[in-house]
């Protein structure tokens, strides 16, 4: 039993250590990097998380093409 | 005729023991409760029809080649092996002992059953779930714990409970190596369990990931409970202020510091950390996503499918049909409960202190068990106040949770490993 | 001058032998007929290169580093080896002696060729082919047969040829072991084959992998004429009734079905039939999709590479230019004949007893051959009768010959297997 | 050849057995599921073999955001 | 309180040496270098991120269990392991008493680490370079060159720097192996170089696969000045007529006829020429879509994510801290520097003799480094004559670079290997 | 050295005699096949490198069908 308290000491401990540790690198690297985008670029806007659009090129490019194609057609069937 | 007999008599039917045809029941169990109650179905389904292929009598599917020999062989093979090992256990035995067992066990034709196979090149060596954690690592966001680094403090706070399951393991009369793993279903991640047990306690491993994986799926109703009775209405309906944005050159960085940690302060929780760590820097460099994506697909979902059927493997009769089982079912849900209560508790403590208000349903997130934990606070929240949306902000103590296990992880390893 | 002479002894042209240049001529004939006849390309291309890349003279990409030590070796380094083995073959020595002659091999800088390594890591194990019918039965459809559940009877009866050519084989002085390897080339099923001549006949792999993979490929020549034989023009134009809708529960019940069918009556087809049934629930459970995409995708093709690579590793000179391939190759297109003819007598009979009308064409996809036998089936009938669509109808009796099969393997595996 | 004969009916009769057992307890199976679902569903769709949209939706909404936009154009054109 | 004490003990920075904190910062190096300047971030990432898992101070996740146990273990350990190994150290030892070390060191809860595992099982077999090499033959269009053949001869030339490099480094008293393990680094193909090194000299693997990707990442700064010092403006500006259009049958019959010479003249390069052509064929014949899709993506992505970090378990400082390393990297810059003006002045010769005119810039693609050496050639053109379109004559050099470096690897394993 | 050099003569000549047997049997295989399929086929347009549209099939359908009910409804309307 003895053992058994030293070790939940042990082992919260080290966990609290370690994350409170991390915490502070963690808060000190934010503030490194934010003054550092703010002092040598313009205010950058947060990158949205790796989001490329899930829409393939050529998907798009039948769309747009079928879109201007009816677009013209509509015209020109007005212009008539 | 004889061969008719023979065939009769090598039937499942002829020769299934009670225990396994409960443990074909368990595995329907686990499928029933995978694919018609969603439990993590991505693990308890291979999980599951893993535990039916172990058990089906004579195939020894999860059974070395020496182990079938033993079981079904003739008495002079038998006999062989058991003259060859010495008279001692095959896993007690030498190397040369245990090479000539298996010798003997090929010349009589037995193989390796593709279970064992799997288990033994996936599991033993520790590979499937440090893969499974890269992957992880290559799927998760730290965003919203960087936007709010003090909730790294709850995901401590929810470990709380691995450590007292321990004691409570340890007062049950199992091990110091077993009682750490059993401590670590408290951990509410899956592979830092799996990677755990294996290292401490592999006769375990079933019963511990068996555990692991239903409690994560049980979340939804497990915590809900916890998390009223140790909160105000108020404090449920404490609305947070928004996460700020956070650049992508954060993102980056910050695998980069959480490792450099651990390599300096806790060399155990490296493998673990280091391969989580190395799928989210994949992901989020930006300048490798074909190997991040295949690492977020095909690589997380073949080496899932193994995983699955390798623990599924070590759901034999023999040795989950034991006592021990039942404890550590128990001990795990007791684990879950205070590693819930504790990241609630913490929450609200932080509230008191910190300027910024806290609502003390993201606590319970800390447990880990990335993303329904984040989920039922965010469910919790909207009861008590339909504007609350806590999700993002309990996305913070969720993936803190996970370093939190793993860095609890390598405080047992170290502890009891060597 | 000695090193140019060095690089010209050295070279393939003055170490070809007769045997490597046939067997080149061979890997060429068998991509040829993939990639410009369409025989099944996507086991004969791997399977052809591979056996181009093992009759590469010198090379030694489908030897062991002793086999290489004891080709290419100096007479000191043979000497040594054959000392350690002590006068034995490699297969026949200790495992002790194996190790003295590894080491050797080693330090004489030989080590296994790359096709040799594939071969044992995946089909010494039996890996590659469970796998693979893993993979399958994430892709397979069982509804045609859950509509029309007595259409297993045609996947039983079309396994007839498997036994006969058994028997047949025996009678042209093959063992039991080998006849069994052989006939299961009926079968008409390459995982099944290739796993059984693993287990049973493994120096007679590469003749009956490439036997079944042409058989298979040649469904659409071997096929009709014994169709046409044991039919009438108005059995060909027997129109079937519609099949009946299948909910997803019966499909999700079927594989659970079938492996405790396995469990309880014939342990021996569980390595089989329970991965294959894995990959079918993963399917049609509906809650891992990512699993069974995968599963489909990425993990088949990456095992069929290197399952094919290893089957053309045992397309060396040495082992495939013997008479017995030859015999071989009549044995399997005996057997294919025999099933489809069976198929066809067991589909005429079931007409006659049974209330709904069955045209008896579906019976010749009771060998399996997914799913080109089907198709063969729904061919034929068109042109007895240009309205009559039998596709989905030859559907059932093609994947219950993938049962069928496996049975007769489950059951070939415990006669011969230990 | 006595052995061979013995091993054809070996063989013949087990994967026969086998079958009919499975052609039994399947059609039993189904049954059930019919009944059963019959009695507590209203009578269920046989859901398509897992067949989702192969459209991701990004595509969709842009799909149908082009089409939205050649309708509204061609309208106001008209309108005109 | 002695827990506490063990841990600090056995924590990070208690044990960190300046070796392990130099390999660490240049493990951050290659990091930055591979995702804020683009270095072939598809191999530094991994590794980079390799170099610091491997130097984490106490965590052994680079070193076999033996070696962690002599590292860490107790003095009983570390005694009987030196007993077993009989004195002299584990790669002297008898396979034997190599067997009983890792007993020893297994018994004492010591496992292999995780990348001392992936390099075991991919690099010292050779399988990860070579399943790269079938990938990269799957991306490979051998279109241009096969409507120029004669530029065969450019990826001939620019293999001078190897030969070259190769007695740079024995003068600078490296042995026969090692020199044309560092040699190799002029052929500009990553998996040739990582192959030959891991066959001949895997010491030295950390710094020659660091070097060449490197050097790779570099053309676009080594290649210009000395393309530009070798050609003349007007040079520059020649332009090269049309290539011809190249059929499909072509296409498909090229790989086969490579592999054709490989297995008559240089058995040697077989292993690696042939998975390339392999690879290859699966593209071109069309017939095998989703083999040839999956070798392209998902298979070559997960063997690059394990070989980047396999390569990574090579920097651990105590070998890659070496004088040596310096020596290497100077001669790997050497050898590409040559491999260069070789194949400029090459193609200045051709241009001489040839009917066509052939801009002497495409020369310096023949080192190969696919596609950028390529893209450089390009942009140079350019620079002289913005209508110099000179990407797709150059790409033909480039793929013949890739098999022009591994016949020159073909030879010197033939040479040093055995 | 001498052994250097020796090595340099060797590993050059066989790169070079290696390379410039491939260019004789590639230029032959290539003469051959264009013979053959100039004799035999009418010329072959030069197959595009396995360069299947990537647009799948479904959304070509969507886009198609979404076309034409434009065009329908831009038709009905000016009908009106
Ligand atoms: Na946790
Ligand atoms: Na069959
Ligand atoms: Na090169």
């Amino acid at each position: 039993m003895q053992e058994g308290l030293t070790l939940v000491a042990l082992g919260m401990g080290t966990v609290f250590i370690f994350l409170v540790v991390l915490i502070v690198c963690t808060t000190l690297m934010s503030k490194f990097v934010m003054s550092y985008e703010a002092k040598f670029k313009k205010p950058e806007q947060p990158i949205p998380v790796a989001g490329q659009s899930k829409i393939p090129d050529a998907v798009l490019t039948a769309v747009i093409s079928a879109a201007i194609h009816q677009h013209r057609s509509a015209k020109a069937k007005k212009g008539k | 005729m004889e061969n008719v007999l023979n065939l009769v008599y090598g039937s499942g039917i002829a020769n299934i023991s009670l225990g396994q045809a409960l443990m074909l029941a368990v595995g329907l169990l686990l499928l029933f409760l995978a694919i018609k109650k969603g439990f993590e179905p991505l693990l308890l389904v291979p999980i599951g029809f893993g535990a039916i292929l172990s058990n089906i009598p004579v195939a020894g599917l999860a059974e070395s080649a020496v182990s079938q020999a033993l079981h079904y062989g003739s008495d002079e093979v038998i006999a062989a092996i058991n003259q060859a090992l010495g008279g001692v256990s095959y896993y007690e035995a030498s190397a040369t002992a245990q090479m000539a067992a298996k010798e003997i066990a090929h010349h009589a034709n037995y193989a390796d059953g593709i279970l064992y196979l799997f288990y033994s090149v996936g599991l033993t060596t520790g590979a499937f779930p440090l893969i499974i954690f890269m992957g992880v690592g290559a799927m998760t966001d730290f965003g919203p714990l960087l936007a709010n680094p003090k909730t790294l403090l709850l995901g401590a706070a929810a470990q709380f409970g691995i450590f007292v399951t321990l004691i409570g393991a340890i007062a049950l009369q199992f091990s110091g190596q077993e009682a750490a793993a059993i401590g670590i279903i408290g951990g509410a991640d899956g592979p830092t369990a799996i990677y755990v047990a294996t290292k401490l306690a592999p006769h375990l491993l079933g019963a511990i990931a068996v555990a692991a994986y239903s409690y994560m799926a049980l979340v939804p109703m497990i915590q809900p409970p916890i998390m009223k009775l140790f909160t105000s209405k108020e404090e449920r309906e404490i609305k947070m202020t928004q996460l700020r944005p956070v650049s992508q050159t954060e993102k980056i960085l910050f695998p980069i510091v959480l490792l450099l940690l651990v390599a300096l302060l806790l060399p155990d929780a490296a493998p673990l950390l280091g391969m989580f760590c190395f799928g989210n820097l994949m992901k989020e460099s930006g300048v490798v996503d074909r190997l991040s994506d295949t690492t977020q697909n095909a690589l997380i979902n073949v080496v899932t499918i193994f995983l699955g059927l390798s623990v599924g493997s070590k759901l034999q009769a023999s040795q989950f049909l034991q006592f021990d089982t039942l404890k550590i079912l128990s001990l795990g849900i007791v684990a879950f409960g205070i590693g819930t209560a504790c990241g609630v508790l913490m929450a609200k403590l932080m509230n008191k202190l910190s300027g910024t208000p806290i609502n003390p349903l993201i606590g319970s997130a800390g447990v880990s068990a990335v993303p329904m934990a984040a989920r039922v606070s965010n469910k919790v929240g909207l009861e008590a106040n339909p504007q609350n949306f806590l999700l993002m902000h309990a996305m913070g103590p969720n993936v803190a949770g996970v370093i939190g296990s793993a860095v609890a992880a390598g405080v047992l390893l170290k502890y009891f490993g060597s």
